[in-house]
């Protein structure tokens, strides 16, 4: 087994090393990479977009479409996570689907017990729980630098959320999942799980009617250009930072 | 470049996309209503798209700047002969959804409906990106909302097995995508660009080299295991067996050939800029496929559970799909394209079929069932109108593709090959034979046969329309061969061999 | 300089990831791993991507871990042989 | 850097990547297999990231106090979409380990495949 594992990773390994050892070097400032379709965006990015940080500039504008599907895959991995089936006990009347394929399949052991013997759910020391809500605004504040600053320095939307889902997280282990789940109210979840996706659709839409393109940006006005682009970030950051905190929510109950 | 039907296109993905994300609004208070609301999205996904193969048809291939940068700096849609195929694979969606209605109740309790129906939009706007788009990082992103949504779908009807069935699906298919990922990467060392149109046209400049071979032999195998070809067919039957039917029809109809599609793209791409000898790569696909349809069919014969016999009889079509690629000559090459969309409307049939019947059952064994033709007439009829189909006998859909597959084999001068899949046709008889057999002239064993009634109309109704469309096209066959059949001579000159 | 710190970076890169593999106890591994993702980023802050390095310091190394951990504690810790 | 003419920072991302697959292929334990994934990827964004890089560059921000050269900035924004792309991926990986768990008991694919 070993030994085969290893012949395997030999063999993907060898055409890899052969391939990137004959690319261009990569420190070399003639490299495609640096003459290519990059240099407009050096050059004319910071005019054509009002971003100063072009990897902002990339993501949103440029390549707002690859962005809008990226945000895409966090909500799949999330409706992934809603549509498993949860608990441990088999359904009583079960499922027949289900139960064709697993009758047989070794009554599980309790999950319960090995929680137990792994010692999860210990609570946690006063301290640790009076830091983490002393940190949780200061930690908000950050990510709102991060998000609103997003143009001119690094960090933007994504960085923001997960700082968000930091926070949801570290208080959920403080206060248990049932308490910091509260704070999104039932009604509003659907809307704000869905945020980044729904901003993405709805500025696709205004570009739309502005500049005749999908996702298109008005090049000339860089009021709305930024307005747009900060609804994006803040979007992304709401809807990231809701998903990635719903997912340990649903993980730890 | 924008304008008219063009406009329609950038929709055409996010409908389904913005569909999903709202489905958990839509069915906040009737878990229930998902199902309507994912039916009506995709009806509406249709509409846009057979606005696109209207212009298609009229006005040729065209393509979509979006946010209205001029390429190669931004992200271009392009809409040719091969992504027409996102509107029967809407189609497909738009028939298989109502049978999950129902279906559904016995897979999982009413509350996470939204969450399967989201994810199934997911997958559907996924695969329509996919065959879109004109951006391999684009390319990229689109796979992995397919794979992802995918993934899940395997697990969302079972508890153990199907949670790790998925979970082996998910290891092999992250590492294809990272694989892909890698891919890109290297093009885009090697090119400083991402558009497909714009790469072709440098790497012409930059001429052929070992990192252009590991790039494509990179994209290559990536697409073989979404495909599941021969040696890395492992993680496809189990996954497709054990998902809920409708998911199986979508998995072994629709998404296994994202693969094949993006193996046509990157086709495109490295042909035109001429830059790899691709004859040996081809033969390669060519012995691969007649493995695959060999082994697939035989091991098909041994299953006694229908939907794993129908797992493996994926494996088998893939296989003359990929043959007919690799042999390289017009007519397999269109035999090949137009079976991609054969094979899904079969499968599709033959999945539903097996569905209804175990929803009725709770059986899904042949020998369980024997005799169960007499209680289920209608599905089992339409059952063996699929099976007709698959084998590829004259009056049905699936006999036009593997005719011209067979036709290109002796065209190309590898007559070895043609009987190979005469061959593989005759093992696909023999297994098929043993289900009809099974289902109509054997005497029942089991008391829940004999009691079993026939499906409720919103799962016999899906069915009914795909048999009658596989002896539809059976007859019309030639229609969806003409259609492809520009864009594969534009294509071939470029092939190799 | 530069070169001091690319051989230390990239020595401790190749050690974090084997050890990953070594480690017999999960908690462990997630904990080299996330000091594998912090030394990434690392590397990336220095190699003019801090954007990268930010948003790896935060998802791949925050998230991804926190995740695993909830995993090994709904399963099991040990590495069984 | 280079050495012996080979390009070092590629070849080493290599290397991780085939840590990183050796875990999966040769590990029994799933959560094993997953840090494995995880390692390949993050060794594809380095190799994504380096081949982005310039000779005495500045990130790709044109504020006050960078000047040119300045690192490409189309590859970082790929690892970020990549990066996002990878956590979703575990997410749910980790969801299906915990229900494989929670159903038979264990998560080594030895102990798995025994099972009736």
């Amino acid at each position: 087994m070993k030994a085969w594992s290893l012949l395997l990773v030999l063999l993907v390994a060898l055409p890899l090393v052969v391939g990137v050892v004959n690319l261009p070097t990569h420190d070399a400032p003639d490299a495609p990479i640096h003459t290519g379709v990059g240099v407009r965006y050096l050059e004319r990015g910071v005019e054509e977009t009002g971003n100063k940080n072009l990897v902002t500039a990339v993501l949103l504008n440029y390549r707002g479409f690859d962005t809008f599907f990226e945000v895409i895959v966090i909500f799949t991995a999330l409706a992934a996570v809603l549509a498993l089936p949860r608990g441990s006990a088999a359904r009583p009347g079960g499922f027949p689907e289900e139960a064709a394929h697993e009758a047989d399949g070794a009554g599980g052991r309790p999950a319960e017990a090995a929680r137990e013997a792994n010692g999860a759910g210990v609570p946690v020391s006063p301290v640790v729980s009076y830091v983490v809500r002393l940190m949780a605004p200061f930690m908000a504040m950050f990510a709102l630098a991060m998000l609103f600053r997003g143009h001119v320095t690094p960090g933007g939307g994504f960085q923001a959320a997960a700082v968000f889902a930091a926070i949801f997280i570290a208080l959920g282990l403080v206060l248990g999942p049932a308490r910091v789940a509260e704070l999104v109210p039932d009604d509003w979840r659907p809307w704000l799980q869905g945020a980044a996706p729904l901003a993405f659709a709805l500025i696709a839409a205004i570009g739309w009617r502005l500049t005749g393109a999908f996702l298109g940006f008005p090049t000339d006005d860089h009021t709305a250009q930024e307005a747009m682009g900060l609804f994006l970030e803040v979007g992304i950051a709401l809807g990231g930072g809701v998903i990635l905190a719903r997912l340990f929510l649903e993980m730890e109950t | 470049m924008n304008g008219g039907w063009a406009e329609a296109l950038p929709w055409t993905i996010v409908v389904p996309m913005v569909g999903a994300v709202l489905t958990p609004v839509v069915a906040a208070r009737r878990p229930r209503w998902a199902g309507a609301w994912a039916w009506a999205v995709l009806l509406a996904a249709s509409l846009l798209a057979s606005g696109l193969v209207y212009r298609l048809a009229t006005d040729g291939p065209f393509a979509y700047d979006v946010g209205g940068w001029a390429q190669p700096y931004g992200i271009e849609l392009r809409f040719d002969h091969f992504s027409a195929w996102v509107l029967p694979l809407l189609l497909l969606f738009v028939v298989i959804v109502p049978f999950s209605w129902r279906y559904l109740d016995h897979v999982m309790p009413d509350e996470r409906r939204p969450a399967f129906y989201a994810l199934l939009l997911l997958n559907a706007g996924g695969m329509i990106g996919f065959c879109v788009t004109g951006d391999f990082f684009n390319l990229f992103v689109f796979t992995e909302v397919v794979s992802l949504s995918s993934y899940a779908l395997v697990a969302v009807g079972g508890r153990g097995l199907a949670a790790f069935a998925a979970l082996k699906y998910l290891f092999i298919g992250a590492v294809s995508s990272l694989l892909m990922l890698f891919a890109t990467a290297q093009l885009f060392a090697l090119t400083g660009s991402l558009n497909m149109a714009d790469v072709a046209g440098r790497l012409a400049e930059v001429g052929g080299g070992p990192a252009v071979m590991v790039a494509f032999a990179a994209y290559a195998v990536s697409f073989m295991v979404k495909t599941a070809m021969f040696p890395v067919h492992v993680w496809l039957p189990d996954a497709h067996a054990i998902a809920p039917s409708p998911v199986s029809a979508v998995l072994s109809g629709m998404v296994v050939k994202i693969g094949i599609v993006g193996m046509l793209r990157v086709y495109q791409v490295f042909f035109a800029a001429d830059v790899l000898e691709l004859g040996a790569f081809n033969q390669t696909l060519v012995w691969l496929g007649a493995i695959s349809i060999v082994m697939g069919a035989f091991f098909a014969i041994f299953q006694d559970d229908i939907k794993l016999m129908l797992a493996y009889s994926t494996i088998s079509n893939i296989g003359y799909i990929v043959l007919g690629l690799g042999l390289a000559s017009p007519y397999a090459v269109i035999g090949a394209s137009v079976h991609v969309f054969n094979h899904a409307l079969i499968k599709a049939t033959l999945f539903l079929a097996a569905g209804a019947i175990i929803h009725q059952t709770g059986l899904r064994t042949l020998s369980d069932l024997r005799g169960i033709a007499r209680r289920m007439p209608q599905t089992s009829a339409a059952m063996a109108v699929g099976a007709v189909s698959i084998v590829g006998l004259p009056p049905t859909a699936g006999f036009v593709c593997k005719w011209y597959i067979a036709l290109g084999a002796f065209e190309s001068g590898q007559a070895p090959f043609g009987f190979a899949l005469v061959f593989g046709a005759l093992f696909i008889f023999v297994y098929y034979v043993r289900m009809l057999n099974a289902f109509y002239f054997q005497e029942p064993v089991h008391d829940v046969v004999l009691e079993a009634e026939e499906a409720p109309w919103s799962m016999r109704a899906p069915v009914v329309v795909l048999a009658t469309l596989c002896l539809v096209l059976g007859v019309l066959g030639g229609i969806p061969l003409a259609f492809v059949e520009p864009a594969v001579l534009d294509l071939l000159p470029f092939w190799g061999n | 300089m530069s070169d001091v710190f690319d051989a230390v970076m990239l020595t401790l890169l190749i050690a974090t990831a084997v050890s990953v593999a070594r480690a017999r106890d999960l908690l462990a591994a997630v904990v080299i791993f996330s000091l594998y993702s912090l030394t990434m980023t690392l590397v990336w802050q220095h190699r003019g991507a801090p954007d990268v390095a930010m948003t790896e310091a935060a998802v791949g190394a925050g998230v991804t871990t926190v995740l695993f951990f909830i995993t090994i504690a709904r399963t099991t810790r040990r590495e069984k042989r | 850097m280079l050495l012996f003419g080979l390009d070092l920072d590629y070849v080493l991302v290599i290397v991780l990547f085939c840590v990183g697959l050796y875990m999966l292929v040769s590990k029994s334990n799933l959560l094993k297999k997953l840090l494995g994934l995880n390692v390949m990827e993050t060794a594809v964004f380095a190799f994504i990231v380096t081949s982005g890089m310039i000779e005495g560059g500045d990130p790709p921000i044109l504020v006050a106090g960078t000047a040119a050269p300045y690192a490409s900035p189309i590859p970082q924004a790929m690892v970020l979409t990549g990066i996002v792309v990878a956590v979703s991926v575990t997410a749910v990986a980790l969801a299906l380990i915990v229900q494989i768990h929670a159903h038979f008991g264990t998560i080594e694919v030895d102990e798995l495949k025994e099972l009736p």
